[in-house]
This record gives C-alpha cells, structure tokens and sequence, in this order.
C-alpha cells in the first residue's frame, strides 16, 4: 500500500490549527449561553385570561394538562347589566414530566393565556415535583420574552401572538 | 550513580542503598511520567485540539487533579472478575504488562552518571524487555474468557510480534553510526560527532538516521497499541480490547503500563535520535550537569511525545491484515535497505 | 402517467380489478394471482426496480371506546360504517405495496385482498429480496401469511407476543389504563343547569 | 490504493436471501463463534443489536434483530388528529426532524388541496436543507470515529451546533421544531435571521473543507474504506436502500428532482452526485459532496425568499376529506414517504410510514457476508441509519 504522504501529513494540520484556535466550550455553571427568545423551555399561565374553557387539556397528545374549575356569580360589567356567570379557575397543573413540548396548547389557547418561556433549569430530584401548579406557572410569566419583530419581507397575521 | 554523587563530598554509601535509591527513583518516575503524559497530552492537548477546554474544576488551575482523581477512584472501585474467569492468571496479566515497562527504565541515562546500569547491550535490552508486555496481553486476554478480551488479545499478539522487528532493526543504523550499543555512549557519540567536518551542535543521528527514525516512531505507535494501530483495543468494536473485563486498581496497572511504556518509548527516541540528556555547547562531565540534564531529557520527551499524540488523536486506525501488510512488506524492507545505505556511508565516506 | 395504466393493463391482463390514477400516483388492485406474478412483471417488464414498502390495511371502523354522550373527543371520530379506498376492497383485510422505476421517475400501488378466512398471500422476496422484512412486519402487525417467505418470524415484537396489534380491534392500552384529562368540566353552580350534564 | 483487498463474495442478490435467513441457533456450532454485537454497542447507532456468526474473525452471516426502539408509531397515529401527528412524526429520523413533518403535512395539504404561500414553501426548503447539512455534518464526524479517529467527531457536533441553534431561534426547538402546519407555518422567520443564516453556511462550508482534508485525503481512511461493504446498484434498489447510499453506487436518482414537485426545488438549480464504486468510502464522499451542495441551494433559496403570508386560510378544525395518497420526499437517510388513508375525519384512518433506515439495514444480511469485523463496523458506520428511522 503505497503510502502517499501528503494525504496523511496535510490531515495532521487540521488538529493543530485548532489548537491553536479558541475554543468553543461555555463553562455552564459559571457562564451561561443566551438562549433565542423563541425557545420552547417551560410554558407560562397568564392566569386572568384563563377561563378554564378546558380546550388545551384536551388537545394536548401527553394528556398532561390537568383543569378543575368552577362558576361564580360576578358582579354585572355595566351597571344595572345582568348578574354574570364567570368561571373560575381552581386547578390548572401541567406535568413536565410527561409533556413533549409541542406548542399545541399555546397555540389552540383561544384567550392567549399560555406563553412560552426559554427558562430551563427547573429540573428536580423527585419526579412528582414536575407537576407545576398554577402559581409555579404565574411565576414564570416573567421570564417570558417580549415578542420579537419579524424577518423582513414578513406580513405578520392579524392578531399574532 | 548516587555515591558519584555523593562521593564527591566524601560520604561513601554502600552498594544497596545506591540500588535502593534508584529502584526507588525509577518506581516514582513510572506513575509521575505516567500522569504527566497523560494529564498534559491526552486531557489538555486532545482537548484544545477538539477545540474543547479539557478539565477545568478539578484541582483549580486547569483540572491539574483530574488524573490524580481519576487514580485514586480507580483504588476505591471495586476488583470485579469475570465469574469463570482463571484467577490467578487474570490477576497476574497487569502485573506481567507493568514489570516490562520498569525494566526499560534500567538503562535510560539521564545524567553524566544518572543511570541505574549502563548495559553495553543497552539499546537491544531495553526493547527486548518492551517486548514482555506481550505474554501480559496475551494473559489478559484469555483468563477474562470474555469474547471480545479474545479477539482483542490475539490481535494484540500478532500486532505486537509482528512490530518487534522495525523496532529493533531500525535502531541497528543507530548503533552502527555509534559503534556501540550502550545508550550512554550512544548519547556521548552524538555528542562529539561532526556532520562532514562542521561540528558545532554535534550529530543527533535524527539528522543521518531519519529513515530510522521515522521507522522507530510508527514501530513504538504499534508497540503502544495506539492509533493508527489500535486494533487491539479498538472502541468502536471491541469496546476495550483485552481490558474488558478489568476494573479497580489492575485497570489503573494497564493505564499506568500504558503511559509508562509511552513515556519510556519516548525516553528511549530522544537518547537516540535527540541527542539524550545533552546539549551541543555544554560540557558533557560538568557537575551541573547533574540538574541540566534530566530537565532537557524531559523537554526531549515532552517533544517526541506530542508527535505520538499527534498522530493518535489524528488518524482512524489500520485494519489488522493491513497493519501486518505494512510491517512485513513496507516496514522491514525499508529497515533492511537503512541499515545498508549507512553501512555504506560508514566504510566509503 | 395514461400510458402506465395501459401498460399494466397490458401486463396483467385480467388478473386487475380497478385500475386508478391518484394524485400523480396510479393504484391498481390485482387479484391474488395476479399478485402472486407480479414482481416477475414489474421488475422485467415494467422496469419497476425499486422496492419502497409491502404494508396491510385493517378496513374494520375503529372501536369506539368511550361510551355515548361522556363528551370524550380525545380520540378522532372515525366513520362507524365500513368503506374501502380507492380502488376499492372485497375484504377486510388487504395487503398494499408500492414500487418506482428510478429510470422512468414513476410509482405504482398494487393492491390485493386477503379474505379473513384463508389469510395468505404469496411472498415477493424471490423478485425483491428486500421484501423479506416488510412482509415480516406485515405478517407481525396483521397476522396475513406470506407463502413462500424464507422464513416468517417476529421483527419488531419479543418472540412470545401473541396477537396483533396493528388490527383495528387491538386495543391501545396507554390510552386506556389512564382517564382522560379533558373529560373533567368546569363544576356548575350548586343546582343550576339541566341535571344531565353533572360532571364527574 | 488496497488493490487486493478481500474478495468480495460476490452472489447474485436474487438466490442470497436462502443465506441470509441461515437460523440464528443459539447452541454454539462447532467452529464458529455467535457474537452479539448490541444492542447495547458502540458501533451501533442505538440500540441495533447484530447477531454475527464468525469464523476467526470473518463473518459467515449477520442478522439484524431490530425492535428494540419500536415505538408502534402506526398504531399511534391511528388515535391522533392532523396536528398532533405532526409533534409525533418528527420524532422518527431525530436527527433530521424537520424533514419529517415536510411529506406528511404536505400530503395532508393535497389531500384538503390547500396551496401553501410561496414564503412558507421556501422557508420550508431552507429548514429542510439546513437539517440535511446538520445530518450530514454529523456524519462527516462520526464515521471516522467508527473507522478510529477520535477528532473528526467533535469537528462534527461542534459545526453542527451552529446549525442547531439556527433553527431553535427560528422554530423554538432544537431538535424538534414542530413548526410545520397544515396550510403554512407556524410563525415567521424572527428579525436578522436570514443574515445569522448566511454566516453559519460560511462555517460549515468551511467545515466541510476541513474534513475534506483530515479524512478524504487521508490514506488510513481510504484502505480502511474503499473496496469495503460495496452495494450493486441492483442489490440496492432490490433491497430498498435510497438515498445517499444509492446514490453512491452510481444511481442517478434524486427525489427532489424527479420526484413529484414538492417545496420549492424547482426554482433552484442543483447537482445530483453520484460515485459509481457504491463502497463505504464512495457513501461518504457523496454526503460531503452533498452538504456542500446544500449549503449553495440554501444561498440560493435565501437569496430568492419571496415576502408574503406564511400561513394560508385554514378552517379551526381541521377535517382532512375523504381520500387516500401517497406521499414522498429526499430526506436525509434516503427516501420518507407516508401513504395516509383518510376517512374525513380530524385523524388519518390509517398511516404507513416508509422510513429510509429500515430498507437502508435490511440489506445487511446480504451486504456483511465474508468481511472482517472491523470492517462490519466500517459498513455500518457508512449506511448511516438512525434506530428511531429502523423501528417507527
């Protein structure tokens, strides 16, 4: 097997250029890579815009939304209006440990109360501990990104999220 | 080699202490050298060439801990065998492969008189020893009666066997150009010699023997076991070759064997194509000496190593039936066919 | 794509039942025979070389498992009654496979039916070596005998399996061994609404 | 080069399959030695287990016994509408997910004849062709790693990083974008995306120039892969096996061009290659001819991406009329095609899928006849199969 050394010799130069060029590792604990806003980490309740009309629970292919609400008498909107009925939200808990992260709740949430946060680091020693509850959700509502604007040449629907 | 040292201000120690001080010296050198190749090369250099950091927590300053760490987790583990596995032979194997690698260290100078015995068989005894390892593969392979322990040690065999004969005849140029086989005087001669006359950095015979040199880097890579010939302990097939089933401590002996038998291959290329433990300007007997020589040795070794690692992080590997085609019908032809054209050059010229 | 349906017109002769184009791909239903010499046909005649999938199809309506009226829409509402696809079927079962001719850029579907009683058709891999796993498949999910296969054993399932699970009447246990979360409603006021809809 | 290298038991493919379906016994026979390689190995993609009967170290005859990853996706979809499905299928070939979703929603499309807008369409190819060069990239890596050299991999996860996070902050999800929809897409392209995109095809150009020169060019390379694992063009299309595996055996044949029309390949202008040895060294060179090829067709796509709509009018829920169709695209592995039969209802009745890796290993009874064991790692390594593509 004829041994043509320019193959072998030029293929060593690779591995020594890149030692000497800097390196790509992002030490996580210390420092931390920026996400896009657009990634789908942990999903976040909105919870005055909930009226827990069950659609997500029942569109979502991992069964991991969980829903139990009640009615409530409300005062009218206007004055002297009729009494209204108003649903109230009693349990809303989505178990991470079962979710898939599709986005088909988001998405077929008609009163936009469900965002997607990039947050990722909720991750927990015991698996029950994945079932968050309504106020755990509230609480990631902060870190949900403002919605970003669109690549030219985009025509945005009417009423994107 | 300690009363020179030590006779020189008038205490004079017997026999057996100077030989326990060195056995001692050299039973230290084999895990030092074996944790600085491995910490500096196979954690730090194969990381930054993957563009990757390597370990950084460990020890604080750039993860120096890790292979200290990395030793001691092996002591704690637990020494699993293999249930039908031949104890004692199983038990014996690391021990075999680690035995050949101290005995090399008997004849490598590091100083004027830093040696442990200057054999004036040198050279052809140390790789004689190197080859020891192979009964210790061999040992491993068929006690852990685990299939791919087999496949790996009969490659291993026949890889190992089939590398013994470049590796010495590759030195024969070496120790004709020397006219002598002790690796001392081998270093002395290049020390004096004068290429055509104009001596003033000496004569490694790196620069009239780099036929030879070439042929003892590819011979001490199979040696190794290191790509591009790691059939033997090919991860992608059998896992880990003959080492399969070790774990705890006899693991740590063949890691250990491993990097002590690089870290003596190199020894041995640098004291004889680099010149050993001297430097063109500098006075060969000079009391110094003593300090200087080991460090530039070590530098010596830390260049011939960074070329092995190289080309082990570098180059997929052989399959065996190439491997063996390149040593009987490249390898040894081309030895052969050295070995001439110096002794041509050494009669006529 | 009219002169293909003449050619395998031509080919098959009387053993093709229905013979259709669809949506830039032709489906043509042979009869067991006819499907027994196909691959000596489509490979040399018809210059079809390449093999893409053997498959069967169970018509049978998908049981519904939730009972009336519960609300539960966690599975699609399937049709209750049985029809066939495009070419139509005798059977409740059928097998369908489907080859291109890499040269002339072309597909064609064949299907067959395999009557529930003599559940056997007969196996192509003399022609398509590569039919050898898609009929194993077949004959694990279907339970339809492929005569002439080398050697029909388990692909995909443990060896002790016993029944098969892509029939419309096996049941898919995920979603049976956990109640669905949508079935639960918004609770109504103490005494309000019409009393059949009280939620669990 | 390995002028000699092992002769090759060259049978004509037709009489192999008595061979190849020699019964895997489990009782030693004498001489020869039953190795299992997997599922549980590093040579294996995941969890293919090869059950490899040998005689010294040549292999008499090798069955893949797969299974081990059946998910049962068939049956899956039989319980799921059009929406759900599309999260399901990307999870078949992971590492080219997006070009999962691309043949099923486009037959769902046909089938409701709903005409994406011309924006959706290219975004559509752009993604696809950007997981084809993150597929391949990742290959260009790991195949030296089967074959030995440790470095080439991590050029591979490292350049293929850059692609990754190209589509998270397009779609929202790394590995699964799940930004398919019947009728478009999800959302639009986020601002300055189609300038971070030009830069990391820059970088995997550069990247593929990279492994050109530390692995083509490298003579171990070559003798450990050329003259090894050779399909015939006819074996290979008897056996099923598409794609780049074919491709390298000299066939001509290349679902985006001759295919029915799908996304938008008509616009651009490529070049099919093909190798006419079909070894494991020609499957290679062919995959990195191909990224290359990629990266100028995303160019080209980038520069001619049209503004507009990307979502077309599509009802809330969505009920796909009665139909059946069968449906193919040129992924990464080879060919993906669904054949959905529809029954108007918001699910499909039944769904075939057709992955590329299931054909692309059942060839391996044939193709591991008579060769060395490190060279079935070799084979393997070239067919580049992904265990999720092999057991649905």
């Amino acid at each position: 097997m004829a041994f043509k050394l320019p193959g072998v010799i030029k293929g060593l130069t690779v591995p020594f250029r890149t030692m000497t060029q800097p390196t790509v590792t992002v030490q996580y604990p210390h420092e931390k890579e920026e996400l896009a806003p657009r990634t789908r980490g942990v999903i976040a309740l909105k919870e005055e815009n909930c009226t827990a009309c069950m659609l997500c629970s029942r569109s979502c292919p991992d069964w991991c939304i969980y829903i139990e609400g009640h009615k409530e008498k409300a005062p009218p909107r206007r004055e002297g209006g009729k009494e209204r009925l108003v649903n109230i939200l009693d349990r809303f808990d989505i178990d991470y440990g079962l979710c898939m992260y599709c986005g088909i709740c988001v998405e077929v949430c008609p009163f936009d109360a469900l965002f997607w946060s990039p947050e990722f680091e909720y991750s927990e020693f015991k698996i029950a501990k994945l079932l968050h509850d309504k106020d755990v959700l509230g609480e990631w509502m902060e870190t949900v990104p403002e919605v970003e604007p669109l690549e030219a040449g985009a025509v945005a629907p009417k009423g994107a999220k | 080699m300690m009363n020179l040292l030590f006779a020189s201000n008038g205490i004079d120690i017997g026999w057996g202490t100077t030989t326990a001080i060195k056995t001692a010296v050299v039973l230290g050198t084999i895990p030092a050298g074996a944790l600085i190749l491995g910490y500096v090369f196979l954690l730090k250099m194969m990381s930054h060439m993957q563009s990757r950091l390597g370990p950084m927590d460990p020890g604080g300053f750039h993860g120096w801990f890790q292979l200290v760490g990395d030793g001691m987790k092996f002591l704690q583990k637990e020494d699993i065998m293999p249930e039908d596995a031949d104890k004692r032979v199983f038990a014996m194997a690391p021990i075999v492969v680690l035995i050949s690698t101290f005995l090399v260290y008997v004849v490598i100078p590091v100083g004027p008189s830093l040696y442990v015995r200057d054999l004036n068989v040198g050279v052809f005894y140390a790789l004689a020893v190197s080859s020891l390892s192979v009964i210790g593969v061999l040992m491993a392979g068929w006690a852990s009666s685990s299939k791919f322990a087999l496949l790996g040690a009969l490659r291993a065999a026949a890889q190992l066997i089939a590398y013994e004969l470049p590796l010495l005849l590759a030195v024969v140029g070496v120790v004709m150009q020397a006219r002598t086989a002790s690796l001392q005087g081998i270093v002395e001669a290049q020390h004096e010699g004068a290429i055509f006359g104009w001596d003033s950095i000496g004569l490694p015979f790196i620069f009239t023997q780099f036929i030879g040199f070439g042929l003892f880097m590819i011979a001490a890579q199979a040696e190794l076991t290191q790509p591009p010939f790691d059939m033997p302990v090919a991860e992608s097939e059998l896992v880990s070759g003959y080492m399969v089933e070790y774990t705890g401590f006899r693991f740590l002996f063949f890691f250990m064997g491993e990097f002590g038998t690089a870290f003596a291959f190199s020894a041995i290329a640098a004291t004889l194509f680099l010149g050993g433990w001297t430097l063109p300007g500098l006075d060969m007997d000079a009391e110094y000496m003593k300090i200087v020589g080991p460090i530039v040795l070590f530098t010596k070794i830390m260049l011939i190593a960074f070329l092995m690692f190289w080309a082990r992080f570098t180059y997929p590997r052989f399959r065996e039936d190439q491997l063996q085609k390149l040593a009987w019908k490249y390898l040894i032809p081309l030895s052969v066919i050295n070995i001439l054209v110096t002794a041509a050059f050494i009669v006529w010229i | 794509m009219p002169n293909l349906i003449e050619d395998v017109k031509k080919a098959f002769g009387n053993d093709v039942i229905e013979i259709e184009e669809n949506y830039d791909d032709v489906v043509v239903r042979l009869t067991k025979a006819g499907y027994e010499k196909a691959p000596a046909i489509l490979k040399e005649q018809l210059g079809f070389d390449f093999l893409s999938f053997i498959a069967g199809v169970d018509w049978m309506p998908m049981p519904v498992e939730a009972e009336e009226g519960s609300g539960d829409t966690s599975q699609p509402a399937q049709p209750q009654e049985m029809t066939f696809g495009v070419t139509g079927s005798a059977s409740r079962f059928q097998v369908f496979s489907h080859v291109q001719s890499t040269s002339q850029h072309v597909g064609l579907t064949i299907k067959v039916d395999v009557d529930e009683n003599d559940m056997a058709v007969s196996s192509w891999t003399k022609d398509y070596p590569g039919a050898d796993w898609h009929e194993r498949e077949c004959w694990e999910m279907y339970g339809i005998d492929f005569i002439g296969h080398p050697e029909i054993r388990h692909l995909y399932l443990p060896g002790e399996f016993e029944g098969h699970p892509l029939r419309k009447d096996f049941p898919l246990l995920a979603r049976v061994v956990k109640p669905w979360p949508g079935l639960v409603d918004v609770e109504l006021m103490p005494g309000e609404g019409p009393q059949a809809e009280e939620s669990e | 080069m390995t002028t000699d290298s092992t002769p090759m038991i060259d049978i004509d493919p037709r009489d192999m399959h008595h061979l190849a379906q020699a019964q895997m016994n489990v009782e030693l026979d004498t001489g020869d030695m039953i190795l299992n390689m997997g599922p549980q190995h590093p040579a294996t993609h995941g969890t293919l287990r090869l059950v490899v009967r040998l005689d010294g170290e040549r292999v008499l005859a090798a069955d893949p016994i797969i299974g081990y990853m059946h998910r049962g996706y068939e049956k899956l979809t039989e319980y799921r509408t059009y929406p759900q499905i599309t999260t399901l299928i990307n999870r078949i070939d992971w590492l080219s997910s997006f070009a999962n979703e691309v043949p099923f929603i486009h037959g769902a499309e046909k089938l409701m004849d709903i005409e994406a807008p011309d924006r959706a369409q290219y975004i559509r190819t752009i993604l696809t062709e950007l997981s084809r060069i993150a597929t391949f990239i990742l290959f260009l890596g790991e195949m030296p790693l089967q074959v030995g050299a440790i470095t080439p991999a991590f050029y591979g996860f490292r350049d293929r990083e850059h692609v990754l996070n190209l589509i998270e902050s397009a779609t929202g999800g790394r590995f699964h974008p799940n930004f398919n929809r019947i009728g478009g897409l999800k959302d639009d392209l986020p601002w300055g995306w189609t300038g971070e995109c030009r830069r990391v095809l820059d970088i995997c150009a550069k990247s593929c120039d990279d492994f050109e020169r530390l692995i083509v060019g490298n003579e171990i390379f070559q003798a450990r892969t050329r003259g090894v694992g050779i399909i015939t063009p006819e074996a290979g299309l008897a056996y099923g096996v598409s794609g780049s595996n074919i491709r390298a055996s000299g066939v001509d044949w290349d679902l985006r061009r001759d295919g029915p029309d799908y996304l938008s390949y008509k616009d651009i202008d490529f070049k099919v290659w093909t190798h006419p040895d079909g070894d494991s060294f020609s499957r290679y060179w062919v995959r990195l001819q191909e990224t290359r090829e990629s990266i100028k067709m995303v160019r080209q796509l980038l520069d001619k991406l049209p503004s507009g709509p990307v979502m077309a009018k599509v009802p809330r829920i969505i009920k796909v009329p009665e139909g059946e169709i069968w449906v193919e695209t040129e992924n990464p592995l080879g060919q993906m095609g669904y054949y959905i039969y529809s029954k108007g209802s918001t699910g499909p009745f039944r769904t075939k899928i057709r992955s590329a890796s299931f054909s692309n290993v059942s060839i391996c009874p044939w193709l591991l006849q008579g060769i060395y064991v490190p060279d079935v790692v070799t084979v393997l390594a070239s067919l580049y199969f992904i265990l999720g593509d092999i057991d649905r």
